[in-house]
């Protein structure tokens, strides 16, 4: 039996029901009205793996990645997919390790979903989705593989480098968690944490010694930071990457993060629809495929130790080309022809 | 007779072949699930398919829907409406109230422009209307008195005294005899107690 | 400023005690004793009452009452201050949790202009709350007399330090890290909330599910049987021929 | 302040700027789609971003209604990570509310608003890395994003800062120089009629050389604008490039 359409409507095409709360689906605060005729034109198109932009179920947007772009942070980085604009920013700051921790840094989320995106955040407008994305962003690192905490502690139980990971959402064209995500490793991956040396003298009294030096620091290793995949379910399949029309069209999606090798970290369902068992377990099933479009895109993030200094990011990563649609130090990134980028890189995902 | 089954929201009924859905039922892949928890009853139409639904006797989840005659009490007037309670729909009472509201184009269906609210209704009368519109996100429910069986049917003079219709748009006190202009209801004849 | 001599100053920071108190190890029996009751209520439009080994929810339903635009679930889930000891998980995020898993069993077209107001208490917690909740939820949403179009059954399940799945876990082994939790529709076998936490390699959180929807399915004739006695006890049966 | 020598003997900055000098300013606009209009500028190390929706409907309460003029609606926020120490909170604060008045107000002065009455100008303004001068940068680059959205407007808004140090008045200021505590003073000026739509001054100053401070930022302002008008006129060009482009095929 064909998975049923999520969200139980007897009609066929009928994607929407006609009075449902108010809430629309999670990511889509920022959401467009479409008319029934439009949903058709999608749902359709989907069905035939063929999307209104003219990619396939499982393929992703261009993914633009800059790193490096706001100076006073330990790390940041700017992600661009389609409309989607996101800017990260990781400040180290000292502060006490937890009580249930002692011997760990901790980190700490903070997304600002801005008036920049739609005027609908104007105010507080955009707190609740912001604490949503946070949460999620918490889940998902709620674990001990994905970064190494213990790295960032100075001095069990009295010193620790907190790292404040802040969100500024600058536009809103549908797939917020992904690219999110993915900016949120790849300011981690920039992030450069002083090295401290603790001074003690004969009192016992202590005292830190911050490096100048640019590049004595300390680089985190982020190959096990995991990045959300959101699968919408549209009609009878499922598609990666929505843009703002297509989650108009998906009454539930399912949010699956995911490590480099595979590894789920964090799972949620979200919308008001409901999905089959199966299509469930296809979608878990499909993180493989879409991770090795990650790993063509985007291997620096994933395999610790390429551009390990400040501007080599660009030279040593040969799917990055320049653009200059921001800055002139841009780096742009093209995942198509995927199937051609599959290719060569299930050799390199082996290796890892 | 064998006791009417009892079930549950979810539970499948019978095939869509057998029966027709009714009141409290939903189909789906060709049968018929039960939506709500209550008594199964069939009903036996002369020789047309049986109606299966679902009955539940304290139910009272009524809503107003469009096109449903309601009974309501005018909270206050302005030049342009009049906000009301709505406190009955049909003949069933409501637990909790819904408000409304009448425009002052839909107080009668002729001479529209020449209808003024305070001549129409007054605070405190019970009013028999129509729903024509649930409204939108910013407004309440929309109704109308434009039939002649809709409109004022319970009114109080300024004496406090229940007031007696005398015409179609006037009420007149039995106490101190003054008449004071409402849009009056005509009742039908099988809702008056005699 | 002189010091003050007359009280005693505590430490400028301090920490509760329970943080050091040692969690006994209990292993739950499997599977849990479950108690539930439909209608206990008599303010309420609905009410259900859901036990299962130590974890106690008490749920009521108001509504449908008329509040502007389209129809609405409004949940609301809160763990009582005496429920558990150490910190308490986040009343907001788990209320949308509810909803979320909630709104995919109520026919909510049915109620246009309308809001249903879904009130959730953990009175005790001892692992599986979230999940027992959105369970009592739905049977006091059915006992309302709300449409639906199957009770949401939920589950829960968590990956104990050897690797072992253990459904419905104390809320001591749902620390240990790796957590499924479930909301299913056992009837139409859809899937209505999913939240998995904790890693999971390979295929291992396919088996978590499935694992948890069986979970569900077991849940499912005890919480529909309560109904049935809560809808016989409520409703007089019709007299019709 | 001692030690931080903010002007030297030869009359060099400590970013070795001159007195009279500007920072690098570089500006690009029409940078996110879905807004009416964006712009992003780069004033030395401060960045900031400015996106304008409208005009359109009056959002919520219609009690806001002009109905003579539109309304403008701003607001400003810093992100949290912009500053050298963390901020808290992006926007809401009392010094974001203060900046969100000053902006609005200086573009109340420059916006035709009689043009549309009854509806709602938007003007979002995000500091994205903050190094002094934030006020002025964020008033160049709503300028530059009403004009992407093609609001009608007097004339650009240009605005720079200046300060008196050492009896020299210098413009532009970085954040170094700002946080030495000397008198500043923040103007928006429209450069082709030499109207001052807004002007606010901390700290204490002699009257005797008020003037050649608001000199100095009158100066700068209109260098500014040449900035401004350059960047303005190769974005037109641009898009009439793509826009011919289309007509040929």
């Amino acid at each position: 039996m064909t998975a049923m359409e999520t969200g139980m409507v007897s009609n066929r095409y009928s994607v929407s029901r006609p009075f449902t709360s108010g809430r629309e689906s999670c990511s889509g605060m920022a959401s467009v009205q479409l008319s029934e005729a439009e949903k058709v034109y999608i749902l359709h198109g989907i069905q035939d793996d063929l999307r209104v932009d003219g990619r396939g179920c499982e393929d992703y947007r261009c993914i633009e990645v800059e790193t490096d772009v706001v100076s006073n942070t330990t790390g940041s980085a700017r992600v661009k997919i389609g409309h989607t604009d996101v800017l990260v920013g990781v400040k180290a700051e000292m502060g006490i390790p937890k009580l249930g921790s002692p011997g760990e840094g901790y980190v700490e989320f903070f997304v600002d979903c801005s008036a920049n995106a739609t005027p609908e955040f104007e105010g507080r407008g955009g707190e609740e989705l912001g604490t949503e994305i946070a949460n999620v962003l918490y889940k998902i690192f709620d674990n001990k593989s994905s970064l190494n905490l213990k790295s960032l502690c100075i001095q069990p139980r009295e010193h620790c480098w907190v790292l404040y990971i802040d969100v500024l959402l600058l536009e809103c064209g549908g797939n917020l968690f992904d690219t999110i995500s993915i900016a949120v490793k790849a300011a981690l991956f920039n992030a450069r944490i002083p090295k401290v040396r603790v001074l003690e003298d004969e009192e016992g009294a202590k005292d830190f010694e911050l490096s100048d030096d640019p590049y004595d620091c300390m680089r985190l290793n982020v190959t096990n930071v995991p990045c959300i995949v959101t699968l919408s379910r549209i009609g009878h399949r499922h598609v990666v990457d929505a843009t703002l029309q297509e989650e108009a069209c998906s009454l539930a999606s399912v949010l699956v993060s995911v490590t480099s090798k595979g590894v789920l970290t964090c799972m949620r369902k979200l919308g008001r629809g409901s999905l089959d068992p199966e299509s469930i377990f296809e979608m878990i099933e499909c993180r493989h495929k879409i991770l090795r479009q990650f790993l063509g895109a985007i291997p620096a993030f994933w395999v610790q130790g390429k551009g390990a200094t400040r501007g080599e990011t660009s030279t040593q990563v040969p799917n990055f080309t320049h653009s200059s649609l921001f800055k002139d130090k841009y780096m742009h990134l093209h995942t198509q022809p995927y199937s051609a980028v599959c290719m060569s890189l299930s050799r390199e995902s082996t290796a890892i | 007779m064998a006791p009417a089954k009892c079930c549950v929201p979810g539970e499948r009924l019978c095939s869509l072949e057998d029966c027709a859905p009714g009141h409290g039922t939903y189909c789906k892949h060709g049968y018929i699930f039960a939506s709500l928890s209550g008594y199964v009853v069939k009903k036996n139409d002369n020789g047309m398919m049986p109606v299966l639904s679902i009955v539940r006797d304290t139910d009272s989840h009524l809503l107003p829907v469009i096109g449903v005659t309601v009974t309501c009490k005018v909270m206050s007037i302005n030049a342009r409406f009049a906000k009301v309670q709505i406190m009955y729909i049909g003949s069933t009472a409501l637990k909790t109230t819904f408000r409304g509201t009448i425009r002052k184009e839909d107080i009668r269906a002729t001479e529209k422009d020449k209808v003024e609210v305070y001549k129409s209704f007054r605070p405190g009368d019970i009013v028999v209307a129509k729903v024509i519109s649930l409204g939108d996100a910013q407004s309440n429910y929309l109704l109308t008195t434009a039939e002649n069986e809709l409109g004022v049917v319970v009114a109080h003079s300024e004496a406090g005294a229940s007031m007696v219709p005398i015409s179609w748009c006037e009420m007149q006190c039995p106490k101190t005899h003054i008449k004071e202009q409402r849009k009056v209801a005509r009742v039908r004849a099988e809702y008056l107690q005699t | 400023m002189a010091p003050d001599s007359r009280r005693v100053r505590g430490p400028e920071e301090s920490q509760s005690p329970l943080l050091y108190v040692p969690c006994s190890e209990a292993v739950a029996e499997v599977p849990r004793a479950v108690f539930a009751r439909a209608g206990l209520l008599s303010q309420a439009s609905g009410s259900a009452y859901l036990e299962m080994g130590g974890t106690k929810v008490l749920c009521a339903v108001w509504g449908p009452r008329g509040a502007p635009g389209r129809c609405r679930l409004q949940c609301e889930l809160r763990w009582a201050p005496f429920s558990r000891r150490g910190p308490r998980s986040s009343p907001r995020q788990a209320g949308l949790l509810l909803q979320e898993s909630l709104e995919a069993a109520v026919r909510l077209e049915r109620y246009p202009r309308a809001e249903l107001a879904v009130w959730a208490l953990v009175l005790e917690e001892r692992g599986c709350g979230l999940p027992l909740a959105v369970s009592a939820a739905s049977l006091a949403l059915a006992d309302a007399g709300i449409e639906m179009y199957d009770l949401a059954v939920g589950g829960g399940l968590s990956r104990g330090p050897g690797g072992q799945l253990q459904p419905d876990p104390l809320d001591t082994e749902e620390e240990s890290g790796a957590t499924v939790y479930l909301s299913l529709l056992p009837a139409l076998n859809q899937v209505s909330g999913l939240v998995c936490s904790g890693e999971w390699e390979g295929d291992s959180a396919v088996e978590a599910i499935k694992l948890c929807m069986e979970g569900c399915q077991r849940l499912y004739p005890v919480l529909q049987q309560s109904l049935v006695k809560a809808t016989k006890r409520k409703i007089p049966e019709p007299q019709s021929g | 302040m001692a030690g931080l020598e903010l002007l030297s003997d030869q009359g060099y900055r400590v970013d070795g700027r001159k007195a009279g000098e500007l920072r690098k300013i570089q500006a690009r606009m029409g940078v996110f789609a879905q807004a009416d209009g964006s712009a992003y500028i780069e004033q030395g190390n401060t960045k900031a971003l400015a996106v304008v929706y409208g005009p359109h409907e009056i959002r919520g309460s219609r009690s806001k209604t002009l109905h003579d003029r539109a309304v403008v609606n701003c607001q400003y926020s810093m992100a949290t990570f912009s500053t050298g120490e963390r901020k808290r909170r992006p926007h809401g604060d009392r010094k974001s509310t203060e900046m969100t008045l000053h902006l609005k107000q200086t573009f109340e002065a420059a916006i035709l608003t009689q043009l549309y009455p009854r509806s709602q100008i938007d003007i979002y303004v995000q500091i994205l890395q903050a190094d002094g001068g934030n006020y002025c940068t964020c008033v160049n680059a709503a300028t530059l994003a009403i004009i992407d959205a093609g609001i009608p407007m007097r004339d650009y808004v240009c605005a720079c800062s200046a300060g008196f140090i050492e009896d020299t008045p210098l413009a532009d200021l970085s954040y170094v120089e700002e946080a030495a505590g000397g008198p500043q003073l923040a103007l928006a000026l429209l450069p082709k009629s030499d109207q001052i739509a807004l002007l606010e001054m901390n700290s204490r100053l002699h009257e005797d050389h008020l003037e050649r401070v608001m000199d100095a930022a009158t100066k700068a302002c209109k260098d500014v604008y040449a900035v401004l008008d350059q960047a303005v006129k190769e974005h037109l060009q641009e898009v009439s490039a793509m826009l011919g482009d289309r007509g040929m095929a």
